[in-house]
């Protein structure tokens, strides 16, 4: 068999394929269209988990720890603690905020005004704010440090700013395994889909295989036109998909907008980008062909001519 | 070309279709298959095609015991046999074109050689001009025609026929029992399974007649 | 045509359909499994929506706005504002802190101590305590809320007690969003498997409709076993949604355990009840009955035995 | 019972099938169509089934207009006449008895008549005791004979018939051909398309000769 024929042979049965898709536009439409959604879900809560937590990375006030040290502890040992601390790797900032500056700031905040001038003594301890480094924001981890930082001799008491962060964090991880679960459910899903799409079709063109087959035809050769279906079906789910994420992202950005401003910002959704976008497309296709090789590998073996 | 030797078929179902048949048809010969409906015509050409395995006995053909023909084996043994089919088996949604040139296709010929193939095998059973016809518009025996042009059109060495007249008239019958005959004579061995005793005496062959799955030579 | 016959027919339809899925029991069931993914992944987020309500109304410590009144304001014309206010239908309670209870817990949470008995007069104005009502606690109702408030002669100020608030609230509302879009986007997907599934079937058995029809059976008779086909694959999905359904509450279950003890409760997820269960059933079976009748009456309406 | 008036047919794929075609099959009568392959034969019978429509011209059936049939109505017109058909058309997948049951319960018949008369259609076509076979374990000639049966099954007073022996040997064919004509006995009004010439002369009835859609009555 010459180089020659064997490319023709291929590409026509490419261009079959796809005369095959278009002849019946509407029922290929679905099909693609089922696996646009069913791509682009899981891609939709990957976007939502990766907004959400470069927000609560922006929104880095939340996540402040506050180290309350011992009242007898010297502005030179706190601040001292407070190089020491800078040093470690899960920690992204150190503040560190003096008795006297806490006065003031209490002066201003409170509405107690000059009546704290009566003070004997100021009562406030010193406070280190710490922002963690953002691989130690999980609740384990953040748990973790709390405890470690208790344990130093300086330290009187260390507590999360609010219950906010706790509470986020679970939700997160709780959105985190949500997509984790509906992203495995729906990637099985889009290879049903096309495996299940792939069988019908063999079964439907059933004769034409027998036919091939008793010709000297054989699988591989009676396999090709529907790996290029299932290719062109992967294809078609792919590009529905991205384009299912772009209005879901441009119908979402309000209220993603809304949510930011309450952290004092103004920052739209991040997109998928270039590569994730591509990333996508090649395994919408990669499934597609595969789901047609399993499902039409499996279904021609068995037809046997009679 | 082709020996059986005590073959036995027994269906799934139950059914026995052939038992004890032995018979030889020579390279080059032609033969024609006869006998009442449901006596094993079919069964044995099934045989040689390898869509049916025997129960028992050995199956040679071409020198080669099909026994030994294993799954990936077939596709190659069957583009050495031109067959006709009794229920036509043409692809409906395709062209008379693409039906025909299908053989040639699975082979691997380049697009020119198929091109000029094909137009020779329609030009013989008389459907030159209907290339771009779909099966199921054509009427039953031109339809049989098409099955015959796509049998012939890769030039096998064998050919074999399950009732290749049926659905035509007296005349182009004859004139496709010729067409057969014509292959005979350039070599090609031919064995035909049908009813028309009529064409049987005009091709003037040898013939094999069976009942009830035994042969009863005549 | 006597009642017996009719019945029977449509008895022994059914269980031709019974059977042919039967047949393929791994088809039969990928198709279900599709189906019943599609059914679970809006009803999972219709529940995560509803257990984030509950928890929020649960938490209703964060929903608290606290109303500090000028500080020239009496007591008593407090506890009268109090009182009015908790004539008002969007807020679920109301609680004084008077100025001298609000000393007084400073003093116990601050560390000042003894160092306030030296205060001429208590700076603290009173403060009301407010939590909206269930229904009232939408950012938006929330700043409504706030600006009356503003604009009583009595109060100072009026503040969230934390943006917490608002950003649970915006969470929730794009999630919510999330949801509709999701769930419509699958919804329209089930009855679009259903519907080419059954459109393949009827392709595949193309042939065994044209002889029906040759025979001088009508398109209902022809369609009529799809129909049962359809209403199968229904039931079938959404069995595997509710079982769906069922193994992710299980599973997801710690997590959100973690999350209420944060808010100090320990709640599960609530599930999906009794009646909420067999509304899905019913729902998945009228659409696959649904797509079957629009895909077998367009597609036999079309074949045309030659 | 059945009459032709000026009928023309081109398909679609602009081949004229029948050009101005006129006859007629009185009640009860048996009539042969005959004609080289492609003159036209199954053509006619499809324009009684309704499966095809007359370009011009009027096809009346048991005196009705079959232009006034519209869609709805088709499905209650096939019911009254039993087609044989070139191809069969049986449902592989479905036992031979299902086959044959077909035209009683698209009918609605109760279940016992249903029972009672396939296995006498079977059994006038031979095949008692094949009920549960599938077709494709049915040799050519016997399918052909489950078609007949189906065809008959349900008595229809009009029985058309297009190559009903094409598969058969001399002597199974000309017993289908007397069951035919014990149909036409009681009053069944036949139309078979066939090549056979034979058979036609051993049945003794009406010839209709087609040479390319034209009538040349013999
Ligand atoms: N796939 C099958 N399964 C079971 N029985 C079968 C099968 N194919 C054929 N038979 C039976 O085997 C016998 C021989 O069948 P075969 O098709 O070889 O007959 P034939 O001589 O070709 O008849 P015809 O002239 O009617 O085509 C028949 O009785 C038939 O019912
Ligand atoms: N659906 C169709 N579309 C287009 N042309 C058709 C169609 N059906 C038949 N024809 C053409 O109409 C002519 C008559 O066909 P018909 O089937 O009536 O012939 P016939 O007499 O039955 O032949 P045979 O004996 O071979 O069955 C043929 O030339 C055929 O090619
Ligand atoms: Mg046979
Ligand atoms: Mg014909």
């Amino acid at each position: 068999m010459s180089p020659g024929p064997y490319f023709e042979r291929h590409a026509q049965t490419f261009v079959g394929a796809l005369g095959r898709l278009a002849r019946r536009p509407l029922a290929s439409a679905l099909i693609m269209g089922v696996i646009g959604i069913a791509l682009a879900l899981p891609l939709l809560l990957q976007l939502l988990v990766q907004n959400a937590r470069a927000l609560t990375s922006n929104g880095a006030d939340a996540f402040e720890l506050a180290v309350y040290l011992k009242p007898a502890t010297e502005e030179a040992a706190a601040r001292t603690l407070a190089s020491q601390l800078r040093g470690r790797s899960d920690l992204a900032a150190v503040r560190l905020v003096t008795a006297t500056q806490g006065l003031a700031e209490f002066r201003e905040h409170s509405g107690f005004g000059a009546a704290l001038d009566l003070l004997a003594a100021n009562p406030l301890p010193h406070v280190l704010l710490l922002t963690p480094a953002e691989n130690s924001r999980g609740s384990e981890a953040l748990q973790r440090l709390q405890s470690q930082l208790k344990e130093l001799p300086a330290v009187d008491d260390v507590q999360l700013d609010t219950a906010w962060v706790k509470r986020l964090q679970a939700m997160l991880d709780l959105l985190r395994q949500l997509v984790l679960s509906i992203g495995a459910l729906l990637l099985a899903g889009v290879a049903v889909i096309v495996g299940s799409t792939i069988r019908f079709e063999v079964t439907s063109r059933r004769h034409e295989i027998e036919v091939m087959k008793l010709l000297g035809g054989s699988n591989a050769f009676a396999r090709r036109p529907f790996l290029y279906s299932g290719l062109l079906y992967g294809l078609g789910g792919g590009l529905v998909c991205l384009t299912l994420v772009a209005v879901a992202r441009y119908r979402l950005d309000p209220a993603v907008r809304a949510l930011t401003a309450t952290y004092g910002q103004d920052a739209g959704l991040i997109g998928l980008g270039f590569e994730l976008s591509l990333a996508a497309l090649a395994a919408a296709m990669a499934l597609g062909w595969l789901g047609a090789w399993v499902a039409a590998s499996w279904q021609i073996r068995h037809i046997d001519p009679t | 070309m082709i020996r059986f030797q005590h073959v036995h078929k027994r269906y799934a179902n139950g059914r026995q279709a052939l038992a004890d048949l032995s018979f030889e048809v020579r390279a080059g010969e032609m033969v024609f298959l006869t006998g009442p409906s449901g006596a094993g015509k079919s069964t044995i050409l099934k045989l040689i095609a390898l869509i049916e395995r025997p129960t028992r006995g050995e199956v040679r053909v071409a020198e080669q015991d099909t026994a030994r023909i294993r799954r990936r084996g077939i596709a190659r043994y069957r583009r050495r046999i031109g067959v006709v089919f009794q229920d036509h088996k043409l692809l409906e949604d395709r062209p008379v074109f693409d039906n025909v040139a299908m053989p040639l296709v699975i082979a691997g010929r380049p697009r020119r050689e198929i091109d000029k193939l094909v137009r020779a095998a329609l030009d013989q059973v008389g459907l030159l001009g209907r290339e771009r016809d779909r099966p199921l518009e054509l009427s039953a025996g031109e339809q049989q025609r098409v099955g015959i042009a796509r049998a012939v059109v890769a030039k096998p060495p064998l050919l074999i026929a399950d009732e290749p007249t049926g659905n035509l008239d007296p005349q182009l019958a004859l004139e496709i029992m010729m067409l057969f005959k014509r292959f005979n004579d350039v070599g090609v061995t031919v064995l035909i399974a049908t009813h028309d005793h009529h064409l049987i005496d005009a091709a003037g062959a040898r013939r094999i007649e069976l009942t009830a799955g035994h042969q009863a030579e005549a």
